[in-house]
């Protein structure tokens, strides 16, 4: 009775936590719906970077699809092999990274999380908690989802008294971020709150302010919801207050109304926005998934 | 009882027998000299001895036991040991650890360097020569190197030394050493074999003479019974009688090349000479003068100041590029570090240094190459089994006809040959003083650097001394003899020198 | 003449040594079409071998660069970040709206990309020969460089095609075909023919195997070594040129992240296809068998659904050695 | 005897020839100190300076094994995918709970992690040596097989030390220090100590530099080639373990991306030490040197206020360029 369809993900390799998480929960999600509906098929691919994925999207193509569910690791240069697939008449559901130009002639359906409400929420929070902190800030790698949330974090604080010292490149890895954030206790004297917008990274920032035993700090906000920090929350931890949410999960949420498309008959179409919602002591409960790898 | 004997020894590369059914011995305080042309199988016997290869057919004895020798290793644990033909040591490695490389004098944990040092230092003198047995093996000149290797062969426990051309690249000052150093350890009871194509070097020390040819034993003689020239007959199959072309010096011709207070700085200081047109210019020098070092600082491969003048314009030459366009080919002394490809075939290598004369358009006419190679193969007697060989696979003296080839194929008017001759047969050897006079007397004008006097005094019209780097003298005519170029060489009365 | 016989057989035998080693690759190849038959059905799709091969064309002709770089003993690891800077320049000028018109500001760009690609090569050829700073290194640093500036140029973000009507002007570049084959496979058969005729049949080709087979005699024939090695790095920045050429029709848009760690994929293909990386051989139409390898056994990868996506980095990885081995057991039995 | 003066004067001058290459980096390391002073007053606290020395640690000790490699004519690309394969599984056997008292729990995977790094390089040595393949692709290949299995062990995650009893044991490991001196930095002076020892003034390490300088060489004289290539490898195995361990007590965890591009930062940090690519040469301290220098040239861009974020890299590729050209004209100088 059921029909036959084809459901082709593709998203990036585990590269970093947030990526690992996005994998995993692609992986189980595909589970689930293949259980749910015994005619759907669903291949889930992982590419290392842009051009890489470009071509899974055509190995895709090649094992016939009926749609596909895509979160680019890097959006602009994936927009021309999108829409080879989609002129095949594929419905393509994208996740998360927006390209440039996001309207219907790329995809039927775009599930979000917001990019710039992440960097909007941390700015926001750091301007109503510590109106005249100095904030020294580590960013992702060079590409543009990291722009869009370094631009949200601008906005937010915009007017405000809170200064940012620096921004550098920790290219979303423990490592990096610990090297930085030694750099910034050497360099400032005093730093109110680092906003290093990634669970990963602050794992190398709360090692490097311990190691200097630093007590200015007040806290650090990181992003995305690893079960780590969201632990360190729910524990009330000083330095980690609060995390914004921007969850991996959302593939799977996109891989569910994808199928409900053909399964449920009701037209998904449209843009679906995931709030990037701060995670609190209160409500971090909810957010906490331990055997999730991230 | 011979202290080592081949009986019936042959060796097959492939299915083809370079030595066929070889049997000889050497005795206890025996020098036992095998000579024979390039190619003859002398250094494959030698290394079937020594346990480098292993023989497809015959045995060999060790003090009358039949033993399978399992690698040079096996073969210097049971006292043999091999002077390489080629220089087999480590560049970056200082003198004394190549010296004692894989047999290193330790203190406890540590290697013993003191220790090495000092043992490299009294080996190496013994030899006759001063080298510093903590500089790097990369920066001696060839000689060196070869000296250094002796003396590595000569610290291990032995009863038997081959010697394969040990005297090719050394003058006659440091040959005389080494065949004093051979002598003592002949008083000692070791036996040695000895190769080398310098015939009366091995008239002077050989016990015993025998000759290879075509990889077969063809005589054994007594050295008493020999002169060079029957060794030479021997070996050749035919008389060699001339060894020396005939040469008619003109009176007065205009200079080609005039070399004005030419320096190469830490080689060669305010070197003056005059080459004139049709002449054979030789440069005679000890291991070590610089003359190497001013040739290269001529042809623009070392850098070099003074004055320069081809065929009366003033010249400087930045690179090869610039002296071949010029007219002036260097052909130099390390033939297979700098002469040729080794890994490439007969023909790419001929034409490497003249390939604008073989375009075609943008193309390369590999039918005009392979004419060429045709062409300079009869022309040089240059001996190839296959046209498409690569030139590591031809003997050493048709390497070195193939080098002159091919920088000839350049059409230079002024030739430069840094030596001509090292590790030639006698039979090569007089082919290529042939060739050397037939470029002379097509008008041609050509430098010989050489470490053999003999050779020198035998084809040059006048010979230019070095010595550290300065030009020191210049001899002709009848001062043309080994003694007046050994007092320049030197710098002391030949008495002494000896 | 026993001597000349032996010699002979010498050479006869080392020929046919050269010959199983100039097929190793092939036979590679042929190898994983037939593991990729097995894999999935669609594998040996006409449709699935055409997409690999057009998207091997961006390692594949700059692995023909790499191919000249290695003959002549010298390397380059910057081509992945030269890539990514060429290209973006490209985008950037084409954006500027500096020419009104489409068609000439297409073709101004196309000009200027081949010139950047080659003043970037030219950069590579001097500081490792003028400077003498070893290849290795000296690339690392301007790896380091052009991916720098490339992060600058785009501050970050991604660096995308804007104009629609160049867009669709430039699109059958990469996503054309004539006569039924893709534009980017003639790009890498034309390539890799010029490459083959330049290194094979003309001077400077003679000149640039013999500076990779022994410098001294090189240098010593006359041949003015300096300039043979700077070339060769330059026809590497052409071959990127290339490359970007048809990358920029295919994704639209560069990033910071653009061509990360190609360098190792062209590098890895030239190798695969039988060129030692001492320097000395060049081969060129192996080179490109490299990296259809490559390609394909990403291929077999995304395609074959028994393997772990984690797993994936870890079976390129040893595949990479088996084709290696393949080779080796086939020379050495010949 | 004019000729015997004329070589001692040649030779003296080759040896302060040698000197001045070994003293380079040293240089190009002070010149950056006094750059850095400029750079920002704090960098030559003594803080800065510690922090900085330690966490060259990992490269620093990682390159000291490179150099052995290097020296005997060969390369490891796979040492950043190692140290994140081996430190993963000491990890997660210290997060089994298979013995229960800690510090007996803490020694075993001290010990374990030691006999994994040397099963690493033992596995890169044969495939080289045995198997014949270029070390340049035979590593690249475990690399992508190292990192791949860590992949699939973290299943993509981070794998993260549990057991709080034995962070709290293994901490001082990273964080601690005697009389006043980081343990990592100790950690460096002694590997280096013990890999100059072993390179300088053992059989084993004269060995090395002679089949780096010439193997066939090496092979006459009796040194079993093969076996001394195969223990660099070990060896450099063994420095990849002892890295992890100072790695693991620092963040307690590891995922895919720990030790990415390690392996071309070590292999900088040995050429700009002074140890030529080919072989045959090896010079330890000139390593640290050099690991020093890669380290301190990211700590003066961090400090200094007037470099954009996103030009960092290009200017760090710079710097190496840089580096390089100092240390060549030193030695040209004299
Ligand atoms: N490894 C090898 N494989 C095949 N043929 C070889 C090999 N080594 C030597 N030969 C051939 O064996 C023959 C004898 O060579 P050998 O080196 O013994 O000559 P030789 O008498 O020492 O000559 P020279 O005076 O030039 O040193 C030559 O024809 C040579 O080409
Ligand atoms: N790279 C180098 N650095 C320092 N010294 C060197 C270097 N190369 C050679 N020498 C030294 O320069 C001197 C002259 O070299 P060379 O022996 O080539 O001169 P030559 O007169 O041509 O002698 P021959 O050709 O007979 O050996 C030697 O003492 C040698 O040790
Ligand atoms: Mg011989
Ligand atoms: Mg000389």
């Amino acid at each position: 009775q059921d029909k036959k369809v084809t459901i082709g993900v593709s998203i990036p390799a585990a590269d970093h936590g947030w990526t690992a998480g996005v994998v995993y929960h692609a992986e189980r999600t595909a589970k689930l719906l293949m259980e749910e509906h015994p005619g759907l098929n669903v291949i889930v691919k992982t590419s290392p970077d842009p051009a890489s994925q470009a071509n899974a999207l055509q190995d895709l193509a090649i094992q016939g699809i009926d749609a596909l569910v895509i979160l680019p690791s890097d959006p602009d240069p994936l927009v021309n092999a999108i829409k080879e697939v989609k002129d095949k008449g594929t419905f393509v559901t994208l996740v998360d990274r927006a390209p440039s130009n996001n309207d219907n002639s790329v995809r039927d359906l775009y599930v979000a999380g917001n990019n710039p409400a992440l960097g909007a929420v941390a700015g926001q929070y750091i301007k109503d908690n510590t109106p005249d902190a100095e904030v020294v800030v580590i960013r992702g790698l060079p590409i543009p989802i990291d722009q869009q949330r370094q631009d949200g974090f601008d906005k937010a604080i915009e007017g405000s008294n809170v200064k940012v010292l620096e921004k550098q490149f920790g290219n979303w890895n423990r490592d990096d971020a610990f090297k930085v954030m030694q750099d910034y206790l050497t360099k400032y004297p005093k730093i109110d709150v680092v906003w290093c917008q990634d669970d990963d990274m602050a794992v190398g920032v709360l090692q490097a302010i311990e190691q200097a035993k630093r007590t200015d700090i007040q806290y650090v906000i990181a992003g995305a919801g690893s079960k780590d920090m969201i632990k360190k929350v729910m524990d009330g931890d000083k330095l980690i207050p609060v995390d914004v949410l921007y969850p991996p999960a959302m593939v799977g949420t996109a891989m569910e109304l994808t199928a409900a498309g053909f399964y449920d008959q009701v037209p998904v179409r449209g843009e679906y926005i995931l709030d990037a919602t701060l995670i609190t002591k209160d409500n971090a409960e909810s957010f906490y998934f331990p055997d999730s790898p991230f | 009882m011979p202290l080592l004997e081949a009986v019936g020894l042959s060796k097959s590369f492939g299915p083809v027998e370079v030595l066929k059914e070889v049997s000889l011995g050497v005795n206890p305080g025996e020098v036992h000299a095998i000579i024979g042309e390039n190619g003859a199988g002398k250094s494959t016997l030698m290394k079937l001895l020594s346990g480098h290869l292993q023989p497809t057919r015959g045995e060999m004895r060790i003090g009358g036991e039949t033993v399978a020798l399992t690698g040079p290793v096996d073969a210097e644990r049971r006292g043999i040991v091999l002077v390489h033909q080629e220089i087999l040591l480590a560049p970056d490695l200082t003198v004394a650890q190549n010296v004692y490389l894989g047999r290193e004098l330790r203190k406890g944990l540590t290697v013993d360097d003191r220790a090495m040092n000092a043992g490299a230092r009294q080996a190496v003198r013994d030899l006759g020569a001063d080298i510093d047995p903590q500089v790097v093996v990369g920066r001696l000149s060839i000689a060196q190197r070869q000296l250094v290797q002796i003396a590595r062969v000569l610290l291990v426990p032995h009863h038997v030394v081959i010697f394969d051309e040990p005297t090719a690249s050394l003058t006659p000052i440091e040959t005389e050493a080494l065949l004093k150093v051979i002598a003592a350890i002949r008083a000692k009871g070791v036996g040695v074999f000895y190769i080398s194509h310098r015939l009366p070097e091995v008239k002077e020390i050989a016990d015993k003479v025998s000759v290879l040819r075509d990889g077969r034993l063809v005589a054994s003689h007594p050295a008493s019974t020999l002169e060079p020239v029957d060794m030479a007959r021997l070996m050749v199959g035919r008389d060699v009688a001339k060894l020396y072309p005939d040469r008619h010096a003109e009176a007065t011709r205009e200079a080609v090349l005039e070399v004005e207070d030419f320096s190469v700085p830490g080689f060669a200081q305010n070197a003056s000479f005059t080459l004139r047109k049709g002449e054979i210019l030789g440069f005679a020098g000890l291991v070590g003068a610089g003359r190497t070092e001013l040739m290269e600082g001529i042809v623009g491969l070392r850098p070099g100041r003074g004055g320069l003048r081809v065929n009366g314009a003033a010249a400087h030459f930045p690179n090869v590029d610039a002296s071949l366009k010029a007219g002036i080919a260097y052909l130099s002394e390390d033939r297979k570090g700098k002469g040729l490809l080794l890994a490439e075939e007969l023909s790419i290598n001929l034409t490497l240094a003249s390939l604008h004369k073989f375009q075609r358009g943008l193309q390369i006419d590999r039918a005009r190459e392979r004419a060429a190679l045709n062409k300079a193969i009869g022309e040089f007697d240059i001996r190839a089994g296959r046209k498409d060989m690569l030139a590591g696979q031809l003997s050493g003296g048709n390497q070195q006809k193939l080098l002159l080839a091919k920088m000839m194929m350049t059409d230079p008017g002024i030739i430069i040959i840094d030596e001509p001759t090292r590790g030639i047969d006698i039979g090569t050897k007089q082919q290529i003083y042939k060739f050397i006079a037939e470029l002379a007397a097509e008008g041609r004008s050509i430098i010989v650097v050489s470490s053999e006097m003999q050779e020198l005094i035998g084809i040059c019209d006048r010979i230019v001394v070095m010595r550290a780097g300065h030009v020191v003298g210049e001899v002709s005519g009848e001062h043309m003899n080994e003694n007046e170029i050994v007092v320049l060489a030197t710098g002391v009365k030949s008495a002494e020198a000896a | 003449m026993t001597d000349i016989a032996a010699t002979n057989e010498k050479v006869r035998k080392s020929w046919k040594d050269i010959d199983l080693r100039a097929v190793a690759p092939f036979v590679a190849l042929a190898l994983l079409l037939v593991l990729g038959a097995f894999a999935n059905p669609n594998f040996l799709s006409i449709d699935n071998l055409l997409n690999v091969a057009t998207r091997s064309a961006f390692i594949a002709i700059i692995a023909v660069g790499a191919t000249f770089v290695i003959a002549a003993g010298g390397l380059d690891l910057s081509v992945g970040s030269m890539v990514a800077f060429v290209a973006s320049l490209a985008i950037l000028f084409m954006n500027s709206g500096a020419i009104a018109d489409s068609s000439i500001m297409l073709a101004t760009a196309l000009g200027l990309t081949i010139a950047m690609g080659a003043a970037c090569g030219l950069a590579n050829g001097l500081i490792t020969t003028a400077w003498r700073i070893e290849p290795f290194i000296a690339t690392l640093g301007t790896m380091g460089i052009y991916r720098g500036l490339t992060t600058w140029l785009s501050q970050g973000g991604a660096i995308t095609l804007r104009e629609p009507e160049i867009q669709t002007l430039y699109r059958p570049a990469y996503f054309g075909s004539v006569l039924g084959v893709p534009v980017p496979i003639i790009a890498i058969l034309v390539t890799a023919a010029i490459g083959a005729f330049v290194l094979h049949r003309t001077r400077y080709g003679r000149h640039v195997l013999a500076v990779g087979s022994n410098e001294d005699v090189a240098r010593y024939s006359g041949i003015p070594v300096e300039r043979v090695r700077t070339i060769t790095y330059i026809i590497q920045g052409l071959c990127v040129a290339v490359a970007c050429l048809l990358y920029i029709p295919r994704l639209g848009s560069t990033s910071a992240t653009t061509g990360l760690m190609w360098e190792l994929q062209a590098i890895t293909a030239v190798v695969i296809g039988g060129t030692a990386l001492r320097g000395g051989v060049g081969r060129i139409w192996g080179t490109v068998c490299g990296a259809f390898i490559l390609e394909i056994v990403g291929n077999i990868m995304l395609l074959s659904n028994f393997i772990s996506e984690y797993l994936i980095v870890a079976i390129q990885g040893a595949i990479i050695i088996i084709a290696m081995l393949v080779q080796r057991s086939l020379v050495r039995k010949s």
